[in-house]
């Protein structure tokens, strides 16, 4: 029913821009998983994603994240997020997502991130 | 103070505005669960991202109760309270009659752990911890007891 | 069907997701109510405008119990089900162990009446009776329970 | 505490607009009739109320706009909803509201019909 994520990417060149809409639990996080092998499998290589309009992640949903994030770093692609709550933040730093992800506050910055030269 | 006061059992909530909720072990019922922690947070004028800090806390005791406690009523039972003068702080109460748990023997979580030893879970407990001001845990063959209060 | 089905004084709602609320009765505390009936909504997907039909029923029957059913234990208790098989309908039982009221006798309000002889109240069974699919009212001694479902 | 409606109220020559944020109770409506009494004795003809920040008006707090309406119709003066909720709308008609008081769907189209001349 509603409460459920929707996830939303689109291509720009060699990075994926991906829009979360909703509470990420397993199967919100799964789903995202999904999308964003997927898009590994098709070259990318750089994931952006935007949760400014979710307000809930839960630990599972984070643990999901978490072994996307090893899968990116494992295909040396790289993973920034953007749009996080407070809590959200708060959250991934705790879990230590933010030690191996980038985190910025708007999409823009993130776009402009990972598409510098390295 | 006055003498109709609270009872020796329970000092600070007496008298404060309680609301029971009692959900059904079912995907997102947790989500549902929120909405309570949400309009008990505004009506007492909770900042927004303590309400959020609040609700992540309260999803994470009850998929806790959902996946671990393995319910015979299938269902988990919690207690808002609002205390304080002024709604200075929300307590919740999550119940489980599950099977139980040895809180003091549940490991603890880290980064370390979670990324290079590649065990992602277990970080439920932690983030309750994080996120709100006390946490009190009770747990045996009756069940299980999550105590949490948040300040505002 | 499966033969673990609907027990017969039941029949439309067994098996269907149910949740429990027990607000105080203090002022407001419909509000926080109405957070369930927004969240059950939700997750069932039924229509923003039918929510909003949903919370001012369930409002009326709160401030009802409130105002008129003096309850000893200060409490009105509600219950929410989801049934259909794709969540076709909400189903909101409020009870209060109150003084109980005549439901038949309780004369029609008009805008007639409102506007040419002042008297102002009386609308809210009728509201809820005009924003709601069904409802069935019983009342006695014991208290009051009203029962109310909604199509999405 | 905060579900309690707040009031604004803007006059606008012998119009007075109000705005109200919140949930309508009997408070909620106390506190709109003091308002609008305050605007009837400052020689207000037209009140107009912009309902769009409220989702729920309960049954006493209608009451008491109906109360408020007596009074402005004693005063020959004229009250106008606008921004109603299809629900809140509902209520009003059912309750006779709308037999007395115009309803408009947005504060320009109400602003308009009582700064018509009669
Ligand atoms: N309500 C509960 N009933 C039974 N066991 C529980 C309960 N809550 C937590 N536990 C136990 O504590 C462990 C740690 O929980 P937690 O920190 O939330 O992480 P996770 O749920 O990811 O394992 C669980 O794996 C489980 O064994
Ligand atoms: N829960 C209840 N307990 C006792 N009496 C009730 C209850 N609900 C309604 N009543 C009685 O029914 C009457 C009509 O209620 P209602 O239509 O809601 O209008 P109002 O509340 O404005 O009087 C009330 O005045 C009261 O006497």
């Amino acid at each position: 029913m509603s409460e459920t994520c929707k996830v939303s990417v689109e291509r720009r060149g060699d990075v994926a821009v991906f829009w979360t809409d909703g509470y990420i639990n397993n199967q919100g996080g799964e789903e995202i998983a999904r999308e964003a092998y997927s898009e590994l499998d098709r070259g990318a290589r750089a994931l952006v994603m935007n949760l400014e309009k979710t307000r809930i992640v839960n630990s599972i949903g984070i643990s999901i994240l978490i072994e996307v994030l090893e899968k990116v770093m494992e295909r040396k692609a790289v993973l920034a997020f953007c749009g996080l709550t407070p809590t959200i933040d708060k959250t991934f730093r705790i879990m230590g997502l933010a030690q191996y992800a980038a985190i910025y506050p708007t999409e823009n910055e993130a776009l402009r991130a990972v598409s510098a030269p390295a | 103070m006055a003498q109709h006061g609270p009872a020796p059992t329970e000092p600070a909530t007496a008298g404060a505005p309680e609301v029971s909720l009692t959900i059904p072990v079912a995907p997102e019922m947790e989500i549902v669960a929120t909405a309570q922690a949400d309009a008990l947070g505004e009506y007492m004028d909770m900042p927004r991202d303590k309400i959020d800090e609040v609700k992540l806390a309260l999803v994470e005791a009850c998929i806790n109760a959902f996946e671990h406690a393995h319910t015979e009523d299938n269902q988990v039972h919690i207690t808002f309270r609002v205390g304080g003068s002024t709604g200075d702080w929300l307590e919740i109460e999550v119940r489980d009659r599950g099977r139980g748990f040895d809180a003091e023997g549940v490991e603890s979580p880290s980064p370390q752990k979670t990324f290079e030893e590649r065990r992602r879970r277990g970080w439920g407990l932690h983030i309750i911890k994080s996120l709100m001001d006390e946490v009190e845990i009770a747990s045996g063959d009756w069940g299980t007891r999550i105590l949490m209060r948040k300040y505002k």
